[in-house]
């Protein structure tokens, strides 16, 4: 690569960003993370569109965007193949892009900013996996199917469980991200099971409250120590999860950087502009890139939080407020 | 005598329309009133006035005297009249019963159905209505449905009561009730406005006679002293004669409509039928005959059991509607509201539904052909409109009436079918219409004319007289009234 | 001349079942349900199903309100999120999310019914005073209500909730939820009211034809004014209720409810031009509904075929609510 | 005795004009999107909200004609994504995750259509032939189709399309997007047959009165089904131009757009309850609809709060018709 290029002055670099959704707890702390992250790397940040999970939506702000003269893209796809015409028409007009989150199957993409949803299945099979002593009953509160992040951290989770924990039944309840039909789901097969010992839930933002509120109401909402207990482990790492581990209501959750998302988007794009240019391996952020066929992937880290590391002031939930 | 009920100076616009313009009324305490006047002339306007539905635009109403109440106060306007209004105000989703008694279905707390149902058999029983207070109002006929509007208006104990036009759809012997329920109505003192364009009933009931032309007043008579044609004359503004029906040369075309052994259980039974070319054959009948279920068979609204009918020369699919149109076949239906014009569209465009291929080629209407056709068929009926793009739910209901005929009529029909066609028109519409039907019958066609309607009969070559869903007897010209209606209570033989 | 009363029992004898077309359904239901999870028949399972239906039971009795007397309304769904979010905002203090206004705890609830019923009297201004399409101001509202709570609240759930709103939604009285006899008392109170008091009938007949009903001394305008404002009061109702069963409240609470309104209320034989359909035949959908959803999840069945499976059993429960009650729907 | 044909010309304009209330809407629109961004009365953003517009613009068509019919689809929406999912799966190779039948890649778009064809059959069938209510038999449908899309794909998004179906959705026109043509060429069929046709007319006479339109002798049936048909072709249409824009075929392509094809037909004066409305006013519903959401784009404001924004401009577009309108709506 042609690394050292002069430092983009007032020259013009603006950065164009869509956010993904404005109704998930993570995705909100992400987007808070945003400006202050331009403030601090310097980015000039153009006002943000929001396409509301859906990919027409996201199409149209793209386009907007550039019509506005943004030199460089940080989107969020959560439909990751209906991008593909996007990102060409953007690769052949120059104009680089990050993608937070997700993988785009097709097309090429300057940098992936992202952790591996398939390794959260992994951790929160593996954790329960332990914690149960590799045989019994759990349920996985499934997020939606049709996002490549549910189908990952779903699949990542059965086969896990499969392969290292054959003795555990696994029962995928299909939420939609509902906080209401997981409570409905988790209710039901808490009567047909009552022997359920542990819960994968997606989404802590959508299936803490519910969970507990069933545990509760079924009396099962007890200790570590009780022989009752149902071991639960989320997902995303906000502040309520976190507390609820201190608390002793839940055992762990994967925490997603939301605002390492927002930084190393926000630093890539601002690299981009500036025509750096960067190589697979590790780098000096504790994480490491590596190569795709359309581009490169920074795999950010995604440590799961359990009361042992749930007061370490880097988790970015110890950070909010 | 005082005035029960005034109307001063009423005006009411209807965009481009002016309903009533300066037009009034004054009606004595304890009369029967009647008003009469052309299709579109304003009477139903008036009703709505006095009956505070719809706000005048100038002008006021006074009840003994008194101004009336404001519009929102709907009870003190239901205090002071009950009302069978043209348009129908039955709910059909309900009951009979709940429709008799709506909205004072208890006069507090909850409401008894039993008490309820009782007191509709009751009142049914007293006005003979023969309909089950329990059956749904939507499954009755229309006839049924006037009768319970008629039972529901005179049960309030009203001391006005306003009937615009409720003999439109009735038999002579439900006629001749609702009469001496009138008249016992009016000896407790009860003042009565009286609508309809059978001047006749006029005569018989009312004692005094608004005449409205045009939106306006134009005079107010005692009736005793009211010649038959200087009324008709006040209505139409010229000097009119009676109808004359038409004599024709006896029969002798091609048979243009057939109906062999055609049955409809619960209607009409093994009935055959021919009508040839340059007639017209009345279908005659009591309440409940099948009069009307025959006729509507024969169109193909219904379908037979069994039995195939035959229009000029090709044998239709038994209820095929659109077969029988297209083997040359129009047709008037009984229930103008519901099969015989699409209210939101124009006047044209209704008038020329069924010859719409006629109207351009592949398939494409011309706009410019439709308002030809369609200003040709509002001067052959005489339609007031206000032009051929008015949609017909605008019209009063007269001129709705006759822009169904003018369908019927639009296609120079081979066979024409018309059910009760004179309902709710006025006498010089009336004789627009069976001339109509006779210039289709003098063009080659054979009509089927269904009415209980002695008057409309008189036009026909001879009339099939059914009793209990069977013909009877088949009557030829030169009947008397006596002699027909004996036919068809079935007490002649 | 006498009346033909033609064998009137067998009538209302039909009528009466019109209502319940949805029996057999259920019934099937509960057989096959029983054949295949024996937990199914389980008066745990069953008070299950109770639960998880009161709150979107209480969305179809106000949408049942709103179609009998011949209206639309969309936004109910988004009420269910909004009214309880922003009362909850409204009492909770700046740090836990709310305004900071510092409003007392225990007005929350009251709060919450007053938001309902505020929306209920602005859909009401719009329909009824202006005269715009029903369905296209509820369509304008649900977007508008949803985007009402997103906005102060930023998306964010609200964990920390005032006892009073959670109390409702998971209190058991007399063994069983709160919700389940909540919903039934105003059910109950729903069928009484609409087949025994002038009111009640008086949507039938604003439903039925609007025109005549007015002629027959029925104020319209303010009927339907009281049933916007009180399917707004209802929707917040199920709002606290969900709000207790979940625990928080989240930016999706309500979200996508109302096409299965519509679903439990059109099959439970409600009509959706007006002036037809009972609260019982309503309530019979709702039942459907929740039964087949608690088989789907009892069996497992793939989260990607779930849906084809239960519009075929929405499909099927409609055919035979056609079929046994006789007529065309519409 | 002649007619009095008191001024007929106003009301022939007016009755014309009553299709373009929206037009002034328009106008502000484009005044105050020209003041709020330089970049919006560029060429090239005016053609980029025509080219997003496109394929729900198809939707609005299909459901316009369905509703002036007197009916209702709601599962439009699903067939947007199901139908090319499903084409193009019978022709892709069973690597790249289709069924692996091996048909010939030019035979997509057919079957596309074809498959939208088949559900307008089918929804016709239990709508006519069944008389089952037509909210709830679309309303199933809309959850079964896009079942039948997640089912087989298992959710997951289909990139490795034929050339075939992409090339209508992303090639250019005479400096246009095809896209745009195509819509254009539909919506001006749709004009003139609805306005000129004896078929388009009656349209207009099943939707104000089936039965009068019967007795008319205009055969009901066949020509709802075929509405259905031509419907749910159209939906298959969008979803062949939708797919080329975005190259894939994501699981929820075209999930959500019924409410804004509904929204864009009732703003641009399409009733609901059948008989009413121009297909030239349903396209200045999509007019109004595209500007806005482009409007709130270019000013990026927020996402919490764009709902609100939103919604709010649709009220002020049904008020402005209504206005223009001077009738109430329903
Ligand atoms: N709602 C309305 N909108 C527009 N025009 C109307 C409306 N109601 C009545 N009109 C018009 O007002 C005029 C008077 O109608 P009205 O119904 O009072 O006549 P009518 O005397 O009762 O006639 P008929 O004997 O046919 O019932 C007619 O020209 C009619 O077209
Ligand atoms: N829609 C209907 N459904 C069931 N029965 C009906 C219906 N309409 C009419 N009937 C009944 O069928 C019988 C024949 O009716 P039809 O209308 O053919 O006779 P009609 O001679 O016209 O009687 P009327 O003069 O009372 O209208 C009557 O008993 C009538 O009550
Ligand atoms: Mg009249
Ligand atoms: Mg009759």
């Amino acid at each position: 690569g042609s690394g050292g290029q002069t430092e983009a002055g007032g020259g013009g670099g603006k950065v164009g960003i869509d956010h993904p959704r404005a109704d998930s707890d993570f995705w909100n702390s992400y987007i808070k993370y945003v400006p202050q992250m331009a403030g601090e790397l310097k980015v000039d940040l153009m006002p943000a569109t929001n396409s509301q999970n859906d990919v027409t939506k996201l199409v149209n702000n793209v386009q907007a965007l550039t019509g506005q003269g943004a030199k460089a893209i940080v989107m969020a796809p959560q439909d990751t193949g209906a991008i593909a015409t996007t990102l060409q028409t953007l690769a052949n007009k120059k104009i680089p892009v990050v993608t937070v989150d997700t993988r785009p199957d097709k097309g090429q993409v300057y940098m992936v900013v992202r952790a591996d949803n398939r390794a959260y299945g992994t951790k929160a099979c593996e954790f329960l996996g332990e914690k149960l002593g590799g045989k019994g009953k759990v349920v996985q509160l499934m997020g939606s199917l049709s996002s490549i992040n549910g189908r990952d951290r779903a699949e990542a989770f059965r086969e896990c469980m499969k392969t290292k924990f054959p003795g555990i039944t696994v029962f995928e309840e299909p939420t939609e991200w509902e906080g209401s039909k997981a409570a409905s789901m988790l209710q039901t097969r808490l009567e047909q099971n009552p022997d359920i010992k542990g819960i994968y839930m997606h989404a802590g933002g959508v299936h803490l409250a519910p969970t507990l509120q069933v545990l509760k109401q079924k009396g099962l909402l007890v200790p570590p120590t009780d022989a009752k207990h149902v071991f639960v482990v989320s997902n995303d790492g906000i502040p309520q999860e976190f507390e609820a581990i201190r608390k002793g209501d839940i055992d762990a959750t994967v925490s997603q950087p939301a605002d390492l998302y927002a930084k190393y988007a926000l630093f890539y794009a601002k690299a981009a502009i500036d025509g750096k240019t960067f190589k697979p391996g590790p780098t000096d952020h504790d994480s490491t890139i590596i190569q795709l066929p359309n581009g490169l992937e920074d795999q950010l880290p995604a440590p799961l939080v359990t009361k042992d590391n749930v007061d370490d002031k880097n988790l970015w939930g110890n950070q909010v407020k | 005598m005082k005035n029960h009920v005034e109307a001063r100076n009423v005006v009411k616009r209807f965009g481009p329309t002016t309903a009533l313009n300066g037009a009034g009324i004054a009606i004595a305490e304890g009369e029967t009133h009647a008003l009469v006047g052309r299709n579109g002339a304003g009477k139903s306007t008036l009703v709505s006035i006095l009956t505070g539905l719809q706000r005048p635009d100038e002008g006021e109403v006074l009840f003994s005297g008194e101004a009336a109440p404001a519009l929102a106060d709907r009870d003190a306007w239901r205090q002071r009249v009950a009302c069978v209004y043209q348009k129908s105000t039955i709910i059909p989703a309900l009951t009979v019963a709940e429709n008799l008694f709506l909205n004072r279905q208890t006069t507090g707390g909850m409401i008894s159905w039993r008490t309820l149902r009782a007191k509709a058999r009751e009142l049914l029983a007293t006005y003979e209505v023969e309909v089950d207070a329990e059956a749904l109002a939507g499954d009755l006929n229309v006839e049924q449905r006037q009768l319970v509007e008629i039972a529901r208006a005179l049960s309030f104990g009203a001391r006005f009561i306003i009937l615009d036009e409720p003999t439109a759809r009735l038999d002579g012997p439900a006629i001749e009730r609702l009469f001496t329920r009138m008249r016992a109505l009016r000896e407790q003192g009860v003042t009565m406005m009286y609508i309809s364009h059978h001047l006749d009933e006029v005569y018989e009931i009312c004692q005094s006679v608004t005449v409205f032309r045009d939106a306006r007043h134009v005079m107010t008579r005692p009736v005793a002293e009211l010649p038959h044609d200087e009324l008709v004359s006040a209505m139409t503004g010229e000097a009119t004669a009676a109808y004359e029906a038409r004599t024709r040369a006896a029969a002798n075309g091609a048979v243009v409509l057939s109906a062999e052994r055609l049955s409809l259980a619960g209607r009409f039974q093994a009935v055959d039928l021919a009508v040839r070319s340059g007639e017209v054959v009345g279908l005659a009948g009591s309440g409940s005959s099948g009069k009307v279920g025959l006729a509507e068979t024969l169109v193909g609204l219904r379908k037979p059991d069994s039995g195939s009918v035959t229009v000029n020369g090709t044998q239709v699919r038994p209820g095929d509607v659109t077969a029988a149109l297209g083997a040359g076949l129009g047709f008037v239906p009984e229930d103008r509201h519901r099969e015989g014009f699409v209210p939101l569209l124009s006047v044209g465009e209704n008038g020329t539904l069924p010859i719409a291929r006629k109207l351009g080629r592949y398939g494409v209407i011309s706009p410019a052909r439709r308002r030809n056709k369609a200003l040709q068929l509002i001067e052959d009926l005489d339609i007031k409109t206000e032009g051929p793009d008015q949609p017909v739910g605008d019209l009063s209901g007269g001129n709705a009436q006759k822009v169904v005929f003018a369908r019927a009529l639009v296609d120079d029909p081979a066979a024409l079918v018309v059910i009760n066609p004179t309902a709710g028109v006025d006498v010089k519409a009336k004789q627009a219409l069976l001339g109509a039907v006779e210039d289709a019958v003098e063009r080659g066609a054979g009509a089927v004319l269904v009415s209980d309607e002695l008057d409309d009969l008189r036009i026909c070559d001879r009339v099939l007289v059914m009793f209990h869903g069977r013909v009877v007897k088949d009557v030829p010209r030169g009947w008397t009234d006596h002699e027909l209606v004996a036919v068809m209570e079935g007490i002649e033989e | 001349m006498t009346t033909t009363l033609t064998a009137p029992t067998p009538r209302v004898r039909l009528a009466r079942f019109r209502d319940l077309t949805l029996v057999p359904v259920i019934l099937i239901l509960l057989v096959v349900g029983a054949f295949l999870d024996p937990i199914f028949l389980s008066v745990g399972n069953l008070t299950n199903v109770l639960q998880q239906q009161a709150s979107i039971s209480l969305l179809v009795l106000a949408e049942a309100l709103i179609l009998i007397a011949g209206k639309f309304d969309l936004s109910l769904e988004s009420t269910v999120g909004m009214a309880p979010a922003i009362a909850v905002m409204l009492v909770i203090p700046a740090s836990a999310g709310g305004f900071g206004l510092g409003l007392p705890g225990p007005l929350v609830i009251p709060l919450c019914l007053l938001i309902g019923a505020a929306i209920g009297v602005f859909n009401g201004f719009l329909i009824i005073k202006f005269q715009l399409s029903a369905f296209i101001v509820t369509l304008a509202m649900l977007i508008i209500v949803h985007g009402l709570q997103l906005g102060p609240t930023e998306g964010k759930t609200l964990f920390e909730l005032p006892d009073s709103i959670l109390y409702l939604g998971s209190a058991i009285w007399l063994g069983l939820p709160a919700a389940i006899w909540i919903a039934a008392v105003l059910f109950a109170a729903g069928i009484v009211g609409l087949g025994y008091f002038r009111l009640g009938r008086s949507l039938y007949a604003i439903g039925g034809n609007a025109d005549a009903a007015r002629a027959a001394g029925i104020r319209v305008d303010r009927v339907l004014w009281g049933v916007f404002i009180l399917g707004g009061t209802l929707a917040a109702l199920a709002g606290v209720l969900e709000t207790g069963r979940l625990g928080a409240i989240g930016s999706n609470q309500g979200v996508g409810w109302i096409f299965m309104v519509f679903a439990a209320a059109v099959i439970g034989g409600v009509s959706m031009d007006g002036g037809k359909g009972t609260i019982l035949g309503a309530l019979t959908g709702v039942l459907v509904i929740g039964l087949v959803q608690n088989i789907l999840t009892l069996k497992g069945v793939s989260g990607f075929w779930q849906p084809v499976v239960y519009g075929c059993i929405i499909l099927i429960a409609l055919i035979i609510s056609r079929i046994a009650g006789g007529k065309a729907q519409d």
